[in-house]
């Protein structure tokens, strides 16, 4: 075991990857400097700058991976996928039915999500639900370093299109680029247990699908996804304080789900609060109450979640993002109802 | 070096022939929604795709049938993919706008302007994997304002891509006249990009070879991106059935259910002036006529053009034209066969 | 009363409203001829025929009504929105509360959603669960005449951006010009009830968040949208026979949507099946699960949806869409679980 | 007609100071995120702004604060948004890349290029309800590859909107050479759109000032749009506490940690070639140095530029100077209150 940043262990994946496989390049505005390193061992033709045009290099990644290429797309936020919304919408997505499962995608859309540095409502998003809409991508949140290693080689890897998402606050790169910036007067509430942690000796892939247990408990089940998943654990402490004996569970891949593990947690607490920095309505927190409701079981259900844009102010933004606070009401609350 | 005519000639007419074909089974309600046809823009694709190679790509648009099976797709796929049968080239699934074949490299899109990005996509691998092969990427003078076209094309030159951007000019998109919202003259827009560019009659196969063959042997040997325009006509409008070429063919028939409630927003008390109302009914009147008009000159269908260069060896032609009568009637029947 | 087919109504709410109103304006691709009625009433200053850029001219509806007009802005098929979907998820959607309040784009944004016509996947989405997760737009999906006209009414007077999303199947201009195109060899499975019928004298607002109870039943719940509605009616023709009641609701508006309706009927029937035309997972279905979850129903829940990429085949198309098979089959499994 | 430099000087100047307390406030931690700065192009807000009259209309990209401003806005309520605080311009609730005034019709927003789209809405509105009034677009150079905003410059000339493109070139997006993913010449570009099109020292406030004067009259009197190409230096960088001028300024401190993993990238069995690894490297440590140089140059300086005009008369001078220190205090003051 060794100890990496979530930066380091992105960069290290890619790096040995990159020099096994060839095919591999990476793309995006800016990757050059962002991606020093991994520019200087891979020269200009592999770690390529592009100019502010995501639809068309976005695009030009699906038909580079059907030609044998395997991008890595780099997009800095996932709120700029707005302007390249096709290419995943109608392309990435479509291929491999449309030609009759003849042809596939492999390439990986890296992009950063999440609030919680002072970024306000256009540059903070998260949408992961809202992209694991479209059926035929594959949409990995992972919220330690030995997650974000193991799922980016499985990425690497995969034959479709991966979209992989890093929230900001998880990485020192963007934590410093957006949020200190050489300042010491700015504070963030970071996710320390998700920046650094143990990784194993040799990357190993980790199954998408596959969500983690964080934590067992038998009064409640927590199901949430990056930065919300340290959010929750944290909020597990102060609920244990009060008696309150939390299960959380990691999905790490909001498409596809580990509906078995969703099920049998919830199942066995007959409680689940759905914690999501994602928009409330039409996402992940609703789609976690079907999969529930399909499978028959009886549960108490509460979410909380990102309600409406998220404003500029710091404090108006704490509070609009799932918080420790909301967590700890919010699982209160659901404890009392039944 | 000249082109071989009959070579060209044998494509188009075998293109023709074919659509003819896909024309019956629509009208006998085997093909759904609205079939683009790419009648009139065979001297394009045949002076283009005559000229590419093993590794070369396409990136097509919603009038694909015609260089895919110049490029050398078995046609009863191709038919039965139009009829939406598990036969067919995509299984039944992608169906007349989203024809794929991998092994000829060849993708398509309905989305207007993607094949701008699709074609980069495929320029790039061929870049890194393929040196000496090249992208084609097919659109008409309307995708010409899609965002994702434009920046495919300055992503193209800031690359050097080896790719042929093919503008199949007919001056309309839908019932539209592109020159009404369209600014500057298409090449010098490419020319702004820092394309090469290159303008040719598309209804002449010998000219678009020329000028095709010119950039693309450019284009192989690293010399960048050109942007080639070709103007055209589409014999049949937009797509099968389509109401403009329906009223302009028949004013009478058509027009007169049209009447009453053209007329009557004539004369509604409120709206514009009537300087105004009497240029819309004008406008709505001679649309039709001049579509139907200008896309059936016989001296602009490319068919006509280059049969009259060989008419004098009529043997020959009549030998070559029924030798593909006889292919064309077998992939019908073979089609139909379950 | 009057009879009106869908079309009609829209064009005479549009009418009005447009002679009653100065600043409204309508724009968008082939607009001109599309509209011709409106076209000839109001002239080539009003309705306004578009380039192929909808994200310039989404993005300048937007604007425009910030500025004092009312744009009605078309985008033919709710798919192509892929291309300008920046428009909605970081501008129209974030103004109000950007500007703190202050400012508001009251526009609307007319497009078609929806399958049955074998237009394949990329020109047949509904979609209108996935725009409802961006906080900040109002998607309203109306089923028959009068709640066409009735809701396009309250749309031109909002004080925001409305996303209004109009069925192909229950327009004959669409139904004609992607299906039939002149052809009497094809047929369509058309929902009859929702493209005519009686609409008021006087068009009257239908406030934004209020769902129709289309049929009263006290065994299961049905909640759909658009054509799903008259699926699900014909559906419960057949279930009756089986012996089962079925209550049917009209979301007519997906977001907002009638909390309080949707909670009554379902504890009422104890039971709720959702039939929803767009993607299943992270959409409305889920959102309709959570809504009940949150408000303590305990309920038998199942959900009949588009569950994946729309296939070109009519037949595969038949399978994927809901159906009345389908509806009866989910029901009675509902029915059968409890 | 002569541009009153006394009066561009005094904005020019206002706007510096302002900036340079939004600099020391961000700076102690009272505005969060990547502040973008308009040091560097005062002269070219200056002499477009002040020639802006009642019912023009700005949409703004991420560096607003000089062209709001200049256009009027109170900048207590400026530097109170940038704060977040309630009694900001927009509540708090838009921030730095959010800046919305409804009276003054100016908008912002953080993505490139969307104020292409913007600018147009504005001038379409402009059109109907308010002749002979104009719109401004401003974007950086970066942004014009933007598909959106390229566009809106096809639309602008099809609509013939009274609408300037200002495009504020610095070379630079973030840490790219515009010139390395840019294809052609920008004035060439917009040319081929059908613009007008005028290139002009962006640090030469008079220069601005004639020639967006004379566009300006042209879009006024109904002659249609032009894109402006102005350049400029950001004397900053992207923006406050940017890391490329981090690097670039103190290459000893900020370049130490960051050699280690650099040089072992270098050494890495691996990867490029030594001359691509060479070449990065000197790319990496040449980039940051140069952008500071381009960026800083005391001749670019607008404000600089202009003093050294007005110097002769120095007690004019150095009374307006201490006239708006004055009122820049008293601002920074106001918005320090509770
Ligand atoms: C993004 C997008 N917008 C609109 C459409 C609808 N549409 C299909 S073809 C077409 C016209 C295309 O015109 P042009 O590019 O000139 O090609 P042509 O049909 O004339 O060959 C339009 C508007 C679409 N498919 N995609
Ligand atoms: C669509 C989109 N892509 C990327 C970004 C990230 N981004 C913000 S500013 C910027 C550079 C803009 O460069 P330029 O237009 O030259 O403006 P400058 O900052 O130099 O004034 C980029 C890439 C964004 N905000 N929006
Ligand atoms: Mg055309
Ligand atoms: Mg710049």
């Amino acid at each position: 075991m060794r100890t990496m940043s979530f930066d380091e262990t992105i960069e290290d994946v890619l790096a040995q990857t990159m020099a096994d496989d060839p095919r591999i390049i990476l793309f995006g505005e800016d990757v050059q400097l962002f991606q020093a390193n991994l520019y200087t061992q891979f020269g200009g033709r592999r770690i390529r700058d592009t100019p502010i045009s995501e639809g068309a290099f976005l695009g030009a990644a699906i038909t580079a991976a059907m030609a044998g290429m395997r991008p890595v797309v780099e997009v800095s936020l996932v709120d700029f996928l707005g302007v390249a919304m096709d290419a995943l919408l109608n392309q990435a997505s479509k291929l491999e039915t449309f030609s009759g499962g003849k042809w596939k995608a492999p390439f990986v859309l890296r992009t950063t999500c999440g609030g919680g540095l002072g970024g306000g409502g256009q540059h903070q998003q998260s949408l992961w639900g809202w992209l694991s809409h479209i059926p035929g991508l594959t949409v990995v949140v992972p919220s330690t370093p030995a997650d974000a290693g193991g799922l980016l080689f499985s990425a690497l890897q995969h034959d479709g299109p991966v979209i992989y998402m890093t929230h900001k606050l998880f990485t020192d790169f963007w934590v410093e680029n957006l949020g200190y910036l050489g300042r010491k007067t700015v504070d963030f509430d970071l996710p320390l247990a998700g920046m650094r942690g143990t990784v194993p000796e040799k990357w190993e892939p980790i199954p998408f699908g596959q969500a983690a247990i964080k934590r067992s408990g038998v009064d409640l089940t927590i199901i949430s996804v990056g930065v919300g998943v340290h959010r929750t654990l944290e909020a597990a402490v102060m609920l244990e304080e009060e008696g309150i004996d939390t299960c959380v569970i990691d999905l790490r891949t909001v498409s596809p789900m580990d509906t078995a593990a969703i099920c049998e947690a919830v199942s066995s607490t007959g409680r689940l609060l759905v914690v999501d920095e994602d928009y409330q309505g039409f996402g992940l927190s609703g789609e976690l109450a079907a999969i529930i409701l399909e499978a028959g079981i009886n549960a108490n259900y509460g979410r909380v979640c990102t309600e409406k844009t998220i404003p500029y102010s710091r404090e108006l933004e704490a509070q609009t993002l799932p918080n420790k606070e909301r967590i700890v009401e919010g699982a209160i609350e659901l404890m009392d109802r039944s | 070096m000249e082109p071989d005519l009959w070579y060209l000639y044998r494509h188009m007419f075998r293109s023709r022939l074919f659509e003819q074909v896909v024309q019956v089974f629509w009208e006998q309600g085997l093909i759904s929604f609205d079939m683009h046809m790419g009648y009139g823009e065979e001297a394009i694709a045949a002076g283009i795709v005559c000229q590419m190679v093993d590794g070369d790509a396409m990136a097509l648009d919603h009038r694909g049938t015609p260089p895919l099976l110049m490029r050398g797709i078995e046609p009863t796929l191709i038919l039965r993919e139009l009829m939406g049968r598990p036969d067919g080239l995509c299984g039944g699934l992608g169906g007349h706008m989203h024809l794929y074949s991998r092994e000829h490299l060849c993708a398509s899109s309905g989305i207007v302007g993607s094949s701008g990005p699709a074609g980069a996509g495929f320029a790039l691998a061929a870049q890194y994997l393929r040196p000496g092969t090249l992208a084609i990427a097919f659109f008409g003078e309307g995708a010409i304002n899609q965002g994702m076209l434009l920046e495919s094309m300055n992503l193209a030159v800031a690359w050097q891509l080896p790719l042929l951007f093919v503008c199949k000019d007919d001056k309309w998109s839908i019932s539209t006249r592109s020159a009404s919202v369209t600014g500057g003259e298409l090449v010098e827009r490419a020319r702004g990009f820092g394309l090469h560019t290159v303008e040719v009659d598309g209804a002449d196969v010998e000219a678009v070879w020329h000028s095709a063959g010119e950039a693309m042997k450019r284009t192989r040997d690293g010399g960048g991106p050109t942007f080639l325009h070709a103007h055209c006509v589409h014999l049949e409008g937009h797509h099968l059935g389509f109401f403009l070429f329906r009223v302009g063919r028949d004013q009478i028939k058509e027009m007169i259910p049209l009447l009453g409630p053209l007329l009557r927003s004539a004369t509604r008390r409120k709206g514009g002036s009537s300087r105004e109302r009497i240029r819309s009914l004008t406008d709505i009147a001679t649309r039709p006529r001049d579509a139907v008009k200008e896309q059936t000159q016989k001296e602009k269908d490319p068919l006509y053009r280059t049969r009259q260069k060989l008419i004098s060896d009529r043997d020959r032609l009549e030998a070559l034209e029924a030798e593909i009568n006889v292919e064309i009637q077998d992939v019908m029947e073979v089609a139909l066969e379950d």
